[in-house]
């Protein structure tokens, strides 16, 4: 057994030279170009930031690709941003446009900063989750394809952040994004009665669903469960307990999108996002449906709000019945909530819109 | 084996990095990496996960860390048949020397498929696929040069923060700091999983919530102010000059209606009772406007994900806390937390379930914090009250 | 009996015209009455109620329509040991002749205390104070001059209208009419309670809702337009002129910025698609601007007072619902929303409760009603869908 | 039997000839002055509205005092508000002083329109009522005298609309007022055991507890219910459909105070009133510390408040926390929900004010 609980490396051996200089000093800051942001401290000292796009699911080779360029001109650091992107810093100008090639000819986008739609927020989908009603990446990659000039450049009214979870649990901040895109399980649980009664606790099991639709096989020789299906909302909440209730389904899973959510506090206070469309079938290997809804989306939202306003703002603003009816995407049923808060979301005033 | 990927290959295609192309490249030199592709294609063919439910496997001492996680075709895909991950905790601020990055690169060459995420959404960096063999050397050589686990299961996960005063101007706390003190603090309730959940604190330096902690962390840390924020009328002249729209962009849209525009004198005037630090103004005009100077943080708690009582935004527990070294005042209000919420919650019941379920009011009064009306958007508009029985 | 009232003797001093001097003017006359004053008395030393459960009384055929009561001090105050009261249904719009006013005095002042309330709160007249043997003979002399019972207990309340067309200029739809036709429609509802629990039905003529209807009613009826508002811009210019601040008070007010305001040709504009019909520029402006002419109402459901599950406001079924005599579209829903009520619904479970506790998109399949946005603020923010299992 | 189901009058038969006339016709309408309306047909007929005061709670000689003065100048016709106010109308603008000054001599006030406290919705208390936690006549006698020229005056920045409930019934639209003053239980139910054995259904008794809180009586042989005191939080539920379950309590009744409710949609959807004050005794005959209370609300209210402000709009604008601090009321741990859908009212934003 090795030393333990040695924590992560302490920070401040990390930070380039004029960083730990300026550390706590910044005094204002500009975006000279996308992707490129310039820092002024107290000092008088400058850093200049070049923000570029990665994939997140990275090889170790791609990662040494980026310590290739850090080192040229960057004094060997860099940093990563709490949405992937890479940043290469350096205190001088005349490096920025040196990076920026260097990065560009690794096949890698600039940009991500202001008014534009950063890298995706998104988890492990089919590449690696038991529980995956999509795959991430794949959506990811064909949404940002789709969208990749609104990362590069900074033309929308305010930021607007998308996350990818591929299912429920929503590892990420997908339930507070401008669009998120969500795996959805639409089938119940199958349950497989020899794996359950060996690897399961069925009291467990039982307590384990927010609906109570989970109950013991009727037949007592089988010790196992049934599931009342039509109390099923497919949470899964079972099967991260049991995995002999797996609710994977070829046909049944898909994607569910969700728009107008927020995290900072700017103007108005943090705000989840909303379901927008139930449901799209995968369509691997580039769910052309959700992106055409996404772009289609991008573009009202683009075309309609005002500068600074975030797109749950602006839908505020105009009213959900507007957005439905700009965005041309049907209001069913599903949209109206019917869990434990649902009577909040009810409209109880007679102001709407036509 | 298969090696025909006609599905992921249309992934290779577009101007986006293609994440399809970063296996291929490990592909070449990984057999795991290999059959990865593998699945991968099949899950693209058959529409679902080809993952199973993970084992218990982990290394020597530690209770998490590790995700153990099995291929549903061992047969067709023998190389990718265990496929665990390691989370390994990142320096704060997401800083590396790139000595740092080749070391972790090697070491993940010699003992994993050479995948990786830079970054897992909590903020570890995310070592992808390994063997259950692999895993005690692989984390010893991460020992050697200088990186410990991070944080699963139902323990502290990997504590996470802004960029902060390393390279932002309205940081009013040293977020850097704060996730490494507390990292370091905190290591065996990050290594060895003990409470009803996961738990999960993030910082933010101010309101902008770079790290989305509102939404994501059962304990929020966010920068604040107590005096004025404030205004360089000097550079407000330059902007109202350059044509910026002040009345239209800044003041019409401060939530409340805090700022005072003098078209006259090209003068900006705050009524510093009125506003509620939400950055707007400070945001759009940088060189201009600037947070306070009496720095420290709003405490929140209860931000989570949807499971299993619905998601959770944080809500305000303490309106200002000082967040100075070594942040006694805060470590006691976390153990406090935690040892209620070990005592009364159930398994998989995080704290703002907890609290939502027993009241807030006993929560606080548990905590011994005073309420005060900044918690609540509003106070009840029910009835309903539980007095004390005299 | 104890005549020294010193308590209530207070409560005759002051501007505001007082009920004490009321009870004591009847008492003049009449013993119950007397006996109210010193049961009041009584509460007011004491600091709680005199009064008991009603046991069940009522007038022969009718469930309800009577409340019952009795002291629980009926030794000491013998003479309103029973002071039932009866609820009379007023005429919609509470428009009366002298004539009905005194012919209901003089019944009153013949069978009960001579104390009434012009009127109760869901609308009735209140005749407050009968014994047991009485109720039969005033209720018939009530039918004697034209008058009938209103709602009490597990029925169909007494409806309620504002004063509308009768004598306001907003109203977009004959808000005394629909009171008078679906009481009349619905006198076996009103009369013979046979449902979960009571049901109430209230109409306001505009959105100003002068009646309460969203907060009280299970069944709101609001009148509302679906054409633009009108607007006179001489009279605008008038208010201009006078030097009413059309910018500061009626454009920055409109809750969807849906006004502009021209200062130099003194006109006030609209972008109809953004007007929410809120009331706020017709209100201020009444002169000047007006409703539109395609009338009709916005029917909501399910507002109520906070047993047990709290209270609701109504929230909206039917955007927009023409409001033509018979109303047979009305009463269709009105009936079928009754049958499903009555058979899911629990003992003392009001209509949103219900809808509540079972979904409100189960509610809308089971009525047939097709879902649109303006029943919801929003959509929902959970991932917890049920679908149709296929 | 008598004849049943004939319903109310015909309200055609109850309106004045000028009404009848010029019904659904109204053009738009002035307040000439407090408590006198003028409202303007498009036949170019005019009437004019006195409002009276009225405490609700009268005599038959008090209804035929009004009817006399109606019988004089209002051609024999009067009507009733909403909120209790008795409206006296006539064609001929001669006739308007002279109704004032006969309801006057009446003792009544004249008023009660535009942007001043009306008539007070209230309910039975003491007078009637087995469920009442205070009296309701009482209380409104007693704000009413204190707020008497609000009445009679326009001064307030908008309507302010004040209401009593004797209960948490909250018979009225007590939950959704300007101000509200609620009577409240601070004590369990008592139960009566013999009593409970004869008139109550046990289990309907203890289905009817919200929280849960009674159980059938431990002893077999004692047919009756006990209550858990600790998950009691006297909402009566029990002593609505039990007898014998009283919750009335000389020490321990009283009123708790709401603020911020509306009812109509101009500008702002409806709001529920929230607590402001948790409970203050019963102090009858004057309530002087609800008084006062209400009182300086109104005050702070009155100064702060912009031109057509609700209550509930103003301490939206500026924040509860601002409320508090400007009333100089405590806020206490029973200001904050723990009702059913609390956790929405709790702040998830670092919007604040110090
Ligand atoms: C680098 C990073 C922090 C980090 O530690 O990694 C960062 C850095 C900055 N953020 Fe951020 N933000 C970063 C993630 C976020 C997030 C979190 C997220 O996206 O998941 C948020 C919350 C988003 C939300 O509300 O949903 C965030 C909300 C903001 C805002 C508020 C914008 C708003 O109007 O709502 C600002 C201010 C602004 O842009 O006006 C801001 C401003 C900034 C500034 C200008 C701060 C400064 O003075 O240096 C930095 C450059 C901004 C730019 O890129 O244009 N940053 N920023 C993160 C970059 C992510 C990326 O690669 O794209
Ligand atoms: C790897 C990661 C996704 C990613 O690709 O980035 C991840 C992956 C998993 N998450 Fe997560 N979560 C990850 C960040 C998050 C986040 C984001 C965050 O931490 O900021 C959230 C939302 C915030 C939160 O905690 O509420 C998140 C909310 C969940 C949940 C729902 C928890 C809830 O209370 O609602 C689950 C379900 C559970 O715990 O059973 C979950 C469960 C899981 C499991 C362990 C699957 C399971 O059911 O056992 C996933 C393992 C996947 C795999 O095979 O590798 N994960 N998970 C993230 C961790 C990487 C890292 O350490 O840096
Ligand atoms: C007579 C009455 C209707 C009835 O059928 O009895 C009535 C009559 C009028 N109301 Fe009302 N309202 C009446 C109760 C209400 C109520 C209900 C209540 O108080 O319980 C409300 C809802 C209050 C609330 O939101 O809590 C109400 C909210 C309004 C409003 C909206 C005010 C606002 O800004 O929120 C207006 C418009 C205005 O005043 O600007 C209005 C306007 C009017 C107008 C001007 C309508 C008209 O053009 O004739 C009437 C004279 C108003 C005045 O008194 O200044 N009326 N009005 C009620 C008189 C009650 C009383 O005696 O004081
Ligand atoms: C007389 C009246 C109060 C008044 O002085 O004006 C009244 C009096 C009573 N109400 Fe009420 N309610 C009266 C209007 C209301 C209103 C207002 C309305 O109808 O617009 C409400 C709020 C709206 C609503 O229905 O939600 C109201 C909500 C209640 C409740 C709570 C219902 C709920 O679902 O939350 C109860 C409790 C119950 O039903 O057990 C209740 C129960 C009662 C009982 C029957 C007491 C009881 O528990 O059995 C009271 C009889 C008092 C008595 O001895 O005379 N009363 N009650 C009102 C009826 C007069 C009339 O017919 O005109
Ligand atoms: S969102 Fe769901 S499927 Fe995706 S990584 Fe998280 S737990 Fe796994
Ligand atoms: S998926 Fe969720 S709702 Fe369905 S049975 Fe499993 S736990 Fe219950
Ligand atoms: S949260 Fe604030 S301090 Fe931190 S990086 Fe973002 S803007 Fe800067
Ligand atoms: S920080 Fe926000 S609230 Fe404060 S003055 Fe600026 S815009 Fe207004
Ligand atoms: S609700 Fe509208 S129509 Fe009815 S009286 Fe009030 S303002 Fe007039
Ligand atoms: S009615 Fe209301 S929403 Fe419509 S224009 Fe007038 S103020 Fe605006
Ligand atoms: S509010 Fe309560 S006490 Fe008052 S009349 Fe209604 S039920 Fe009775
Ligand atoms: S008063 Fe309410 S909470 Fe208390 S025992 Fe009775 S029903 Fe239960």
């Amino acid at each position: 057994m090795g030393t333990t609980d040695i924590g992560p490396p302490d920070y401040h051996t990390m930070l380039p030279g004029v960083i730990k200089k300026n550390y706590g000093k910044w005094k204002y800051h500009e975006i000279i170009r996308p992707g490129v942001l310039k820092h002024v401290s107290e000092t008088g000292d400058v850093v200049y930031t070049v923000r570029v796009g990665s994939p997140r699911l990275v090889s170790v080779d791609f990662i040494r690709d980026i310590c290739d360029v850090a080192d040229k001109y960057c004094e060997g650091h860099l940093r990563f941003t709490s949405r992937y992107n890479i940043e290469l810093m350096t205190g001088d100008i005349a490096n920025v446009d040196k990076v920026i090639e260097a990065v560009k000819k690794l096949g890698l986008p600039v940009g991500g900063t202001g008014a534009c739609i950063s890298n995706i927020v998104h988890t492990q989908g089919w590449i690696h989750c038991h529980s995956a009603a999509t795959d991430a990446s794949g959506l990811v990659k064909s949404v940002m394809d789709e969208l990749y000039d609104h990362f590069t450049n900074m033309k929308l009214p305010a930021l607007l952040r998308i996350s990818v979870a591929c299912c429920i649990n929503m590892c990420g901040a997908v339930h507070c994004s401008d669009l998120a895109i969500v795996g959805v399980h639409t089938k119940p649980p199958k349950v497989d009665n020899e794996k359950l009664a060996a690897v399961c606790e069925i009291p467990t099991t039982i307590r384990s669903c927010p609906t109570g639709a989970i109950r013991r096989h009727p037949d007592e020789n089988i010790k196992s469960v049934v599931v009342r299906e039509d109390l099923c909302m497919y949470c899964a909440n079972c099967f991260t307990v049991c995995p002999a209730m797996p609710l994977a389904d070829a046909m049944g899973d898909g994607v569910a999108l969700y728009a107008g959510g927020k995290v900072s506090n700017a103007r108005k206070p943090p705000m989840f996002s909303r379901m927008i469309v139930p449901y799209l079938p995968n369509n691997p290997p580039r769910w052309p449906e959700v992106v055409d809804i996404i772009k289609g989306v991008v573009n009202v939202y683009a075309e309609h709000a005002r500068k600074y306003e975030r797109m749950g703002e602006w839908i505020e603003r105009i009213g959900w019945e507007t957005f439905f009816r700009l965005t041309g995407i049907p209001f069913t049923e599903q949209h109206i909530d019917d869990f434990t808060h649902a009577v909040e979301t009810y409209r109880t005033t007679t102001q709407f819109k036509w | 084996m298969d090696e025909n990927t006609p599905l992921l290959d249309e992934l290779e295609k577009g101007p986006w990095p293609s994440y399809v192309k970063e296996i291929k490249r490990a592909a070449k030199k990984n057999k795991a990496a290999k059959d990865l592709l593998g699945i991968q294609e099949l899950s693209y063919k058959d529409k679902v996960t080809h993952w199973k439910h993970g084992g218990i496997v982990g290394v020597t001492g530690y209770g998490g860390g590790v995700i153990g996680r099995y291929s549903d075709v061992p047969e067709q895909f023998p190389n990718a048949a265990s496929f665990h991950t390691i989370r390994v905790n990142h320096p704060g601020g997401w800083f590396y020397t790139t000595k740092a990055l080749r070391q972790i690169c090697d070491v993940w060459e010699k003992f994993g498929s050479g995948m990786t995420n830079f970054h897992g959404s909590t903020g570890d960096i995310i070592l992808l696929g390994t063997t259950t063999e692999n895993l005690q050397p692989c984390f010893d050589a991460l020992a050697g040069i200088g990186f410990d686990l991070g944080g699963s299961g139902s323990a502290l996960r990997t504590i996470a923060g802004c960029v902060g005063p390393a390279r932002c101007e309205w940081s009013t706390i040293d977020t850097l700091n704060i996730v490494h003190d507390l990292t370091m603090e905190f290591q065996d309730e990050i290594h060895r999983p003990r409470w009803p959940y996961k738990f999960k604190i993030k910082a933010s330096g101010c309101p902008n919530d770079c790290v989305a902690a509102i939404a994501r962390a059962d304990f929020t840390i966010i920068g604040t102010w107590r005096d004025s924020l404030r205004i360089d009328q000097n550079s407000v002249k330059e902007y109202a000059e350059k044509g910026f729209d002040i009345h239209k962009l800044i003041v019409d849209r401060c939530p409340t209606d805090a700022l005072e525009w003098d078209e006259k004198k090209k003068e900006l005037t705050l009524k510093p009772e009125d506003c509620v630090r939400c950055m707007h103004c400070i945001n759009k005009m940088p060189k201009a406007i600037r947070p306070g100077v009496e720095g420290g943080a709003t405490i929140m708690i209860g931000g989570k994900a949807p499971i299993i009582k619905g998601a959770y935004l944080s809500w305000v527990l303490i309106p200002f806390m000082k967040m100075e070294p070594p942040y006694h005042e805060m470590k006691e209000l976390l153990r406090k937390i935690w040892d209620w919420w070990d005592e009364h919650g159930r398994t998989r019941e995080r704290l703002a379930e907890l609290v939502e379920r027993v009241g807030l009011k006993r929560f606080l009064r548990e905590m011994g914090i005073k309420p005060v009306p900044q918690m609540v958007f509003k106070p009840r508009a029910n009835p309903y009250v539980f007095f004390d029985k005299k």
